[in-house]
């Protein structure tokens, strides 16, 4: 069973555009999606996934299922990174465990993604209000991480006092919540809704955009995410095979956690997936732009090449058809 | 007259502007999407899709005297975030 | 009545993503669209735009009422330059009245979309044959604007005598005719009505690209629009509130003297609002970057703020939905 | 008959866009896409008919035909630069000849994407296993080049000693099958071959994608070739009557071998267009890029203006009807 | 041999760099998407979409005698559409 | 200290950058999308589909006495397949 949905991943047009990336990498072509057209397709992926969760949140309402679910997540992205915190720094300082923390607090919408094209494929229905989930779970993480670095690093006492009170609230709060692919998914998330509310010939007239054009658009971005990934490799020497392994480990041990979670919500197999993958994901791209900010002391290319350089593949190739075989063994098919 | 080239993160770039236009600067000038390397090891325009961008050149032409007034602005930034910044001789055209 | 137009209007998509852009702004996010991404968009819209005119061009052929309609329009981009002119001279220099002027007699070719989706929703019908106006419109308002620089300028003297005959003809019919935007459009529309006239089979392959995705692509345009136009606000200040007062009042005021106009050539609803909106709004694409190489003397932040930072905002938002209600009252329903 | 075709051909979209952008130049117009818009269209190209290759190749099979087909192609790859080289020798230096020579032996993706396009509208059926061979001409005329630049040199002795055995066998192997466009194309290929054999669901989600948009996406591209084309029309004085001729003459030539090899092969109507298209075409995308880094001592904008500049427009304008002209003379209709 | 950095609105540097090359500079460099600040205030990407575009940055390095000529050439220009210049000292390498 | 300005195209701009590193360079950022003029003619961004591309730019800040080094890593690739390269002075900020 397990094998066959491996495999079944493994053929896909995503997966497939995602390895030629790599592929490209690793065999020295000079293949490559010039900037900012990576930046279209990472704009077009938000906004149409954006619109098209809050049409169906419009859709759903806001029953109990829905904010219990959506609780569950947002519980989720602020116990992630202080477990994460506790484990990594037995190896790293505080402004890199915390920056690496808030990355796997927060989410992959690529991997979200990916996961509901393997949906599509088994013919797995899901609801659409796990968008909603998927949104929330990015700025609560952001603020652990920086709160995280600023008390371990006043506590620790390594920086000067003139830079503790530096940063103030203001800015924390702009990074987790106005950092420009939250706000841009929340707001789509929001338009979306508007829309199916109020003007329901608008989504007609939006759907070949949003809709037809969404599969191909992942495929080019994730060759682009392929070629990024495997450039992060070389990173990886410096990374160490301790963070490596934490970002092998820590996917399945969160997407364990989320599953139990989903048992306890009797979220259906299709959501229970999704549920899995924010909780096993890691994020790559607000996380990133708010911590350079936010917690410059940190490495870069440490909490970019964990979560994009292993955790992103891992979940993308295995790790999706893994949590989708626990899920066939636990979870009743409706 | 002087001229100050700074090299720093993109995403830090409008700061500095910033700092300098306070500082008294008469003018700079931007230049985005720089790769390079540095103390920080190789910086390329892979990450930019996430927010988080290449490199900024900023130049600067200032009077002479002005320079350690700009040095003061930016210097503190550049240590907090990283980068490096020069400075040499002009004459206005 | 009006207000319900006013709501609808609100709740389309494109409006709100030009919220959206606006919001970022004022709230502080670091959303950006970066270059040359918008450039795309602007380009496919006027390819889009053209061609799908040029075609129904092609099938409703060059009839006295097409003529006419056409004629009142390139009348209108003449006149309207003239009278702003001399409202901009009392308080203005000739140079950045003359601009200003030129870009209120030209036109907005997003509004006029915006007018169209407007349309759409409300299920009333319009002629593609308002394309040929749309682009009939931007080059003789450009070549009164430059004309009313020059003389303007002679007679008051405050040039020095080898600057002004320095600029040829041919260089303001260059700007006029052959501005990249202009051309574009012009030459799709051309385009469309020779595909349309003999190559029929052309058109549904088109189709999925200049009509199914066209109103997801005026969505990620306005959601850049709104960006835009937020960061023109601060220019505002400069600007003056005579120059506030203008932006707010021509738009009206010239879609009044459309609608008379409309009247009189006794155009359906539909038109009459595509006819109030191409008098109405204001250039920001063609007229600026004619007026920065032939009107250089011209300060670009004045006529750019005035026309992309409030006329625009203006219609998009209130000038749209109010002009319907007007039409509703004074032109039967077809 | 061939005067219709002609005309056909003329009042196409795509052809029609080509003739906009170079009009554009012509005039004056300041009209552009800017980098890296184009960018996006040509891997867009080369994704979308990789794909759709692919999967008409795993419906096909390699049956006889297909394998014989793809040979012959092959065969010209090889055959057509050694020819020109001998024929550009005449008159020009090694390095340059050879450049030239394997321009001329690879080929055109989008001429081919024009062909298929003009068979569509003549509602002519082609296979799809064509794009193997438009994808495996590529390399073979890449290496031929580089080994005569290198063969040449050496027995000319105009390089010194040094620089002989400078540049590795690897690194011709890697401009020849890495280069970014024949690395994502062929990559497309096998990866539609994949999902089509594996994982059929995910073709119907590719289709608006790599279908519905094609058209549209092309005439966008042409509209940009056509810019880019007509600058080159003034590095033609510097390329010479003899290089100017041999451009026009070439394809003619290289297209009635193609039609000879298609009747022994007996492919239908369709195909034998396609093959000639390929034979008569001459890369200006994997070939320059690789001969800058192979050849440097070659002058770009010799290669670039005569594949460019004269054999794509010859191709694109007046190339493909008269082949087809020829094709509906000699090959039966099935 | 000097260096000469020319900064002005991306409209006009098709025009300045023909000015050049007619006065007889012997190369020139052309960087677009210079956003800045000078004069005549903030200059960014916004309007790069209608074909307004941002600065350019212009360098070309030549003969010191030379100078004279290219600014010549070059000074009208930037006094009608803005923009500023400024040289300093340079070999070649 | 010295500033070395190399220009280049951009498909050779990777090589320079690693023969830079290799000689020992403490640092370099690239510019790219740059276009000019130079003894091979016009250089503009219309092949950049093709992945031939236009210029680059590249800078380097370094040690007086590394010029020397600098110059014999780059001075090959340069004659190979064109640019030019010029030295000024400079001073940390
Ligand atoms: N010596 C140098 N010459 C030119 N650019 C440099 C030099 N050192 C650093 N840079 C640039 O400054 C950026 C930041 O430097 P660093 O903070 O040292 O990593 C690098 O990525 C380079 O783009
Ligand atoms: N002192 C300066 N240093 C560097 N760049 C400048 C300086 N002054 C002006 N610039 C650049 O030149 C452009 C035009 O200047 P201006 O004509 O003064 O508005 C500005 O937008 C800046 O990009
Ligand atoms: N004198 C110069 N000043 C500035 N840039 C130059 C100069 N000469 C050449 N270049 C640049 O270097 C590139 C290559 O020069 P070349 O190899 O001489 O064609 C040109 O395309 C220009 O971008
Ligand atoms: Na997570
Ligand atoms: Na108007
Ligand atoms: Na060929």
């Amino acid at each position: 069973m397990q094998s066959s949905l491996v495999l079944q991943n493994l053929v896909s047009a995503p997966v497939l555009f995602f390895f030629l990336g790599i592929l490209a990498v690793l065999l020295g072509s000079d293949l490559e999606i010039p900037s900012p057209l990576p930046k279209l397709f990472s704009l077009y992926l938000l906004l149409a996934i954006g619109f098209k969760g809050g049409l169906e949140l419009a859709h759903s309402g806001l029953g109990p299922q829905v904010v219990l679910t959506i609780g569950a997540a947002v519980l989720m992205s602020l116990l992630v990174p202080l477990s994460s915190f506790l484990i990594l720094r037995s190896w790293l300082d505080p402004f890199n465990a915390a920056a690496i923390a808030a990355s796997y607090g927060s989410i992959s919408a690529v991997t979200f993604i990916t996961a509901e094209s393997f949906l599509n494929v088994l013919k797995i229905d899901f609801d659409g209000f796990m968008v909603a989930a998927l949104a929330l779970m990015e700025s609560p993480a952001i603020v652990v991480g920086v709160l995280l670095a600023r008390v371990a690093a006043s506590s620790a006492d390594t920086v000067k006092k003139s830079q503790k009170g530096n940063i103030a609230w203001n800015e924390i709060l702009r990074e987790a919540f106005l950092n420009g692919s939250v706000f841009l998914l929340i707001g789509s998330l929001v338009i979306g809704g508007l829309v199916a509310s109020f003007s329901p010939t608008g989504l007609t007239k939006m759907e070949p955009f949003t809709d037809k054009m969404f599969y191909g658009a992942l495929c080019f971005f994730l060759l682009d995410m392929g070629i990024v990934a495997a450039q992060r490799i070389q990173d990886l020497r410096r990374a160490g095979p301790l963070l490596i392994a934490f970002a092998i480990l820590a996917p399945l041990v969160h997407a364990a956690v989320g599953l139990a979670l989903s048992l306890a919500l009797s979220l259906p197999q299709g959501d229970t997936l999704l549920f899995m993958v924010l909780c096993a994901s890691a994020s790559y791209i607000a996380v990133p732009a708010a911590m350079r900010m936010t917690v410059p002391q940190a490495n870069p290319s440490l909490y970019i090449s964990s979560a994009l350089g292993v955790t992103f593949p891992f979940n993308v190739v295995i790790g999706i058809p893994i949590y989708m075989a626990l899920i066939q063994r636990f979870v009743p098919a409706s | 007259m002087k001229r100050i080239d700074l090299f720093l993160n993109e995403r830090e770039a409008n700061r500095v502007c910033k700092a300098l236009h306070k500082a008294g600067a008469p003018g700079y000038s931007v230049m985005r999407h720089v790769t390079g390397r540095g103390l920080a090891g190789e910086i390329s325009e892979d990450m930019d899709f996430s927010g988080l961008g290449a490199n900024a050149h900023i130049v600067a032409f200032c009077e002479s005297h002005m320079v350690n007034r700009l040095r003061e602005a930016v210097k503190p930034l550049l240590e907090l975030y990283g980068g490096v910044g020069f400075v040499s001789d002009a004459e206005p055209l």
